[in-house]
């Protein structure tokens, strides 16, 4: 247990909005090529297939990055 | 139709756990094979809803109680949001976008029926307000709104 | 201790509702500073509570319902998972790790001690489990166990 505790602390020093920001930016990454792949836009699961992450962790990591939402603000750049 | 998830949350009235509400309903909806697109949709509705029980309906008093409920039917999502806050006087009013208050942008309605298939409000002055979100789930024919 | 903000989720009895639980912890958690690796155990540590709740408490029935309130202290973060199910006879025996039954891995209660500050179980045969688990803040002083 205290191997698992360790692995997990070594490898993981980074605060988590930036391990979340990696996330969403291959996240995206993937959804523009699956986009080129395959003329159409891929679905969630997809793109958390092709991360290998569950569909849960790309929802969450891409929200991380978004702006909270405002109403003065365009929603779509 | 037939249930085939359901969670429920409750949430205190904080701005910051708006953010909560979309990304547990994304959560939610990512068991369907939604696209992005549509996940952006939703969570923008029931971040309208939130918004609108927190500001409207609890004044942004912090210690008000949200009540989310998502229901994963066989042909579509739906998302209850509750509060019981101030209500609405006069419901077909609130969902007109135009407002002479330069203070509201009075859009929040506006999205959630353009975003979602089915948007539908109960909502008693002094009582609080119930706001029902469904959209189709892929695939499912849309009806046009 | 103050509360800062709290949140309760209910869910069915469903495998993939473990994820669910994982990610609205750990969103709930995004407003504390917590690192990759606190976040981790923490998501671990509420997988395994889950997973038994639906596994032993449910015993894979899909309609219990389990209820996760998680609650922000000024310097802890507590998870609280409750299910009303067929509960634990003997708690001590329970948290030992080391099982007869070669089917059991007898590692959830292990992980969960390890990865979080603090551990309670509440249990009775045949009126269901409700498991404790707190963090420390980021910068608290950590009890070592
Ligand atoms: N949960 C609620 N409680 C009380 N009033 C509400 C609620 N939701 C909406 N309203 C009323 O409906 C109006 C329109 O809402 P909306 O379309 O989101 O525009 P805005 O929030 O910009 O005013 C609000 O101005 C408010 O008067
Ligand atoms: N929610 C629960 N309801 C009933 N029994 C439980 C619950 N959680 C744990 N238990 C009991 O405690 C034991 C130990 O749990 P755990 O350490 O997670 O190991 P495992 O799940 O691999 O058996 C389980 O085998 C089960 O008998
Ligand atoms: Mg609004
Ligand atoms: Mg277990």
């Amino acid at each position: 247990i205290g191997e698992i505790r360790r692995y997990l602390r070594d490898n993981n020093p980074i605060r988590v909005s930036r391990s979340l920001r990696d996330t969403a930016y291959k996240a995206i990454q993937v959804r523009e090529a699956l986009i080129n792949k395959n003329s159409r836009e891929p679905s969630l699961n997809e793109i958390a297939k092709e991360l290998s992450i569950p569909g849960e962790d790309v929802v969450f990591a891409m929200d991380a990055i978004q702006e909270p939402v405002s109403l003065f603000e365009p929603i779509y750049h | 139709m037939k249930m085939r998830n359901r969670m429920k949350l409750e949430l205190l009235s904080l701005p910051g756990n708006v953010r909560l509400a979309r990304v547990a309903v994304a959560a939610f909806a990512s068991e369907v094979d939604y696209n992005v697109s549509d996940l952006e949709e939703i969570k923008v509705a029931v971040s309208e809803a939130v918004s609108n029980a927190i500001t409207h309906g609890y004044q942004n008093e912090p210690d008000g109680v949200i009540t989310l409920t998502a229901t994963l039917f066989d042909n579509s999502l739906e998302i209850v949001i509750e509060d019981e806050g101030k209500g609405i006087e006069d419901i077909e009013e609130a969902l007109q976008s135009t407002s002479s208050d330069p203070e509201r942008m009075g859009l929040g309605f506006v999205f959630m029926r353009s975003f979602m298939d089915e948007v539908d409000v109960a909502s008693e002055a002094g009582q609080g307000t119930r706001v029902i979100l469904r959209k189709n789930l892929p695939g499912e024919i849309h009806a046009e709104t």
